[in-house]
């Protein structure tokens, strides 16, 4: 199961902001949220939506371990 | 060097007293505080969003580049997350070096990042509902100055 | 706005508690501190004279202008006079504006006047002796910036 | 009379940084100094030093009022 985080206004399109999920990878993981929640999937996709496994940003897919914490930032605003 | 989050208010004046105590080789302090605007009742509450760990990771990696282009010889960086209220303050970051020029600059370049490039997300809530923030133009083109 | 020369110690701390209080249309306050350095115990004693009435005058005549050209809300300018030992503050600069470009360059601007064209006379005093000193190139130049 | 200041490193110069005397104008008053204390006087007609009077800097010769306050300024070092 990966733990998975959604911040800013990705939490208010999907109404939530934190699940564990069972995927082997981004792209999987991606998918998944996509044919659960349309809005989510397209915002999920939107420009300047980056992706951090376990912390550090990620670019493209990669492999997901058990317990791996995937964070969905979409672009941010500074302080 | 420091980098705090937190939920609680601060105040930068006890702040800028602990930073500034005990430095005899330190000629200039320069701190910055950033404060919430009520812009006119428009703006009642303003919510910021961290991503606990990551970013105080990249900030300190932001603090760790000032501390080595100005030569400074300490930084601390405090900014609020949570709900914040007109007239409280957001963000401090004061700055010490040899010389003021590394002083000022340093604490310029540290507020344009956090500005514009540090993760955060943030949600500004009025009596005409709630919108999301995006840096301005202008906070966008004063980060690229020191790129 | 105003102006204040002292004999006594300040704390730089207490100062930006007082001046960032209640500021709800204030987006922005830059704080400078120069600190007397020790220079590693060459220099024991900062002598700083002015001309009281007149330094204030001059003082308050920049502050002027450095308000009506960045906008500012506010400016406060406490800079010590007398004997001054090591790691204590000289000077402590605030301004408030609404957006931290013009707070920052006010500060900045202010700093270089008072460091080079202020009505002030330095003497540095430690263990060779005393002598009077005179702004660096650097600071000229500094102030030279804003002309 | 007029009360003659004295400020940084002129009152080095001089010994004393505040005195009474008697003068029609700041030429009167340079002079009068030289005479008495010609140290004094060459640092007087130094590069960079300003004369004050009643708080306002003047630039060549002026003439005194009574109790006017004439202040000799060498260049400043800043704060």
């Amino acid at each position: 199961m990966a733990r998975v985080m959604l911040f800013g206004p990705l939490r208010d399109v999907a109404g939530w902001r934190e699940r564990d999920l069972p995927a082997a990878s981004i792209t999987a993981l991606k998918a998944l949220l996509a044919a659960e929640d349309s809005a989510l999937g397209l915002a999920l996709y939107g420009k300047g939506v980056q992706v951090a496994v376990d912390q550090a940003i990620v670019r493209g897919d990669l492999a997901l371990s058990a317990n791996a914490e995937v964070a969905f930032l979409p672009p941010m605003s500074g302080g | 060097m420091s980098v705090i989050l937190q939920d609680a208010p601060f105040d930068p004046g006890a702040l800028l007293l602990t930073f500034s105590r005990g430095r005899e080789e330190t000629g200039a302090i320069v701190s910055f505080t950033g404060i919430a605007r009520a812009e006119a009742g428009r703006t009642t509450t303003l919510e910021l969003e961290a991503y606990s760990g990551f970013t105080e990771i990249e900030i300190g990696r932001i603090e760790a580049q000032a501390t080595a282009r100005f030569s400074l010889h300490d930084v601390l960086i405090v900014h609020r997350t949570g709900p914040i209220a007109p007239g409280e303050a957001i963000v401090f970051v004061a700055t010490a070096a040899g010389h003021r020029r590394e002083a000022f600059e340093a604490a310029d370049l540290l507020m344009d990042y956090l500005k514009s490039r540090a993760p955060f997300w943030k949600k500004e809530v009025g009596p005409d509902g709630e919108r999301w923030i995006e840096p301005s133009d202008r906070d966008r083109t004063d980060a690229a100055r020191w790129d």
